[in-house]
């Protein structure tokens, strides 16, 4: 099980999950994130990891699809609470070279320049 | 202490989680740390979402069968099989970022984290046949118990 | 939402309660009650125990095969095999409180317990051939999910 | 799995137990049990399911077995915390018929005339 919570900060989308990453659930993760990313005054995500207790790399997949959606709309992608398994992975898979890793979602916010 | 199992279930999404879960507590018996376990369900999850979207092509009618066998040695040997499409070029595969689904988003690296999550892959595949993914892991940190 | 899948493993009393807790994990898709999930984990416990102790008289080299299906209808099928030495007389075994092993502290109860937390009970035997017993559960209080 | 606490009190064996009683731990549970019973001393016998999330036809076994040494010795075998889907198993079986049953601990115990 996956659960996903989408909070709109000014132009920024935080994305918080919380539970399993596989394929099953990414799939219902990329639906429901890209209804949100089609909105034209979102420019910038983060995304909270910090719940999360298991990916494979179907998880890796989902992330960098957004990833390359941000980056079209000229947007700043970042990550938070990525620590522990998930950090393990991060590495092997490369996104810790891509994507911007930000400790906790406050000083994620505080980087886009939103006050939090 | 010798042990072996067999699940085989119907290529439907839903199940990866069951199938991943269902060998780690198969394997819990070994006493495995939470990291070891964390490996093992994340290599039981490649090969069969592997199975599912790349063998079975999403068709939910085709059956996946893990095979796990508790070796002597705290070794566990996971031989997970599908009767689907097959591999042509199984070196090509294999290669890290390779993936023939990128519309997908797959990330082409289930394989390269079964090779690291794991002491030894073995893939053998026939075109229009099937695959089968042969991998060992060794657990160390086991408590001895007595026989 | 039709699901499918068999279980195979060997006759260690170790794997009782792997075997009813897969079977449980299996079944939580279509939602169960408590009180249902209960009473599943039991009857699959009891005919386990039946194939340990009974058909393979407690040899661990045996192989217990369960097959779960579950039906369009929130039915669950349950079919629970053993390749061991048989029963003679059927009915007599199904009896309440009948058991052939008083000497290990059995009740007598399993198939009892069996009859009254399922819906359908079938046992087949042969003696020198092994015992399958098919269980049809229907499950009532399932939240209608979208198809 | 069962854990399993045995306490002695003056001339009774008080037998908690916590988890899940199938053949496999009914096995293990018969013979600890029995090197506890094998004591001249002890008469009676208390054992508290309270904590027992699962038990199958093998737990009614064990029971009866036990209950049928205390009988001999000529002691009284009480049984206490028994709800829920344990006491449906007591009530199937016939055990709510043989053995005497008390809410609790504390009433078992003065059952046996011994204050707690
Ligand atoms: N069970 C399988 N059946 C058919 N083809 C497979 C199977 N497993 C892997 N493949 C092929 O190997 C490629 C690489 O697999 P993998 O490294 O897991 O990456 P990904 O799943 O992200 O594509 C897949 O894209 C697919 O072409
Ligand atoms: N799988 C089996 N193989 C052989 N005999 C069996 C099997 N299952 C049940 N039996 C026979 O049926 C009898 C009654 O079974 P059951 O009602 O479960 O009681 P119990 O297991 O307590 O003996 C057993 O004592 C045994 O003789």
């Amino acid at each position: 099980m996956l659960e996903k919570e989408f909070i709109l900060r000014d132009n920024v989308l935080v994305v918080r999950l919380k539970g399993e990453i596989d394929h099953h659930e990414a799939t219902i993760l990329r639906n429901e994130w890209q209804r949100y990313l089609h909105d034209e005054n979102l420019k910038h995500v983060i995304l909270n990891m910090d719940a999360v207790t298991f990916m494979d790399s179907s998880g890796i997949g989902v992330i960098l699809g957004r990833y390359k959606e941000v980056m079209t709309k000229g947007g700043e992608f970042v990550v938070c609470g990525v620590h522990g398994y998930i950090d393990r992975l991060f590495s092997m898979s490369g996104l810790v070279k891509v994507v911007r890793i930000e400790e906790n979602e406050e000083d994620a916010l505080l980087s886009l320049g939103v006050a939090s | 202490m010798k042990n072996e199992m067999e699940l085989k279930f119907l290529s439907v999404s839903k199940n990866e989680s069951f199938a991943r879960s269902t060998v780690a507590s198969f394997v819990a018996q070994i006493d495995p740390t939470m990291d070891e376990l964390t490996e093992l369900k994340t290599v039981v999850s490649e090969a069969v979402t592997n199975a599912i979207i790349h063998g079975y092509e999403e068709r939910e009618d085709g059956w996946i069968t893990i095979h796990c066998k508790i070796l002597d040695e705290n070794v566990v040997e996971l031989t997970i099989r599908d009767e689907g499409v097959g591999i042509e070029n199984v070196a090509l595969a294999k290669e890290p970022l390779y993936t023939s689904k990128p519309e997908l988003e797959r990330s082409g690296m289930g394989f390269s984290i079964m090779e690291s999550f794991t002491d030894e892959l073995v893939v053998e595949s026939e075109v229009g046949k099937g695959t089968t993914v042969t991998m060992k892991k060794q657990f160390h940190q086991v408590k001895t118990v007595c026989h």
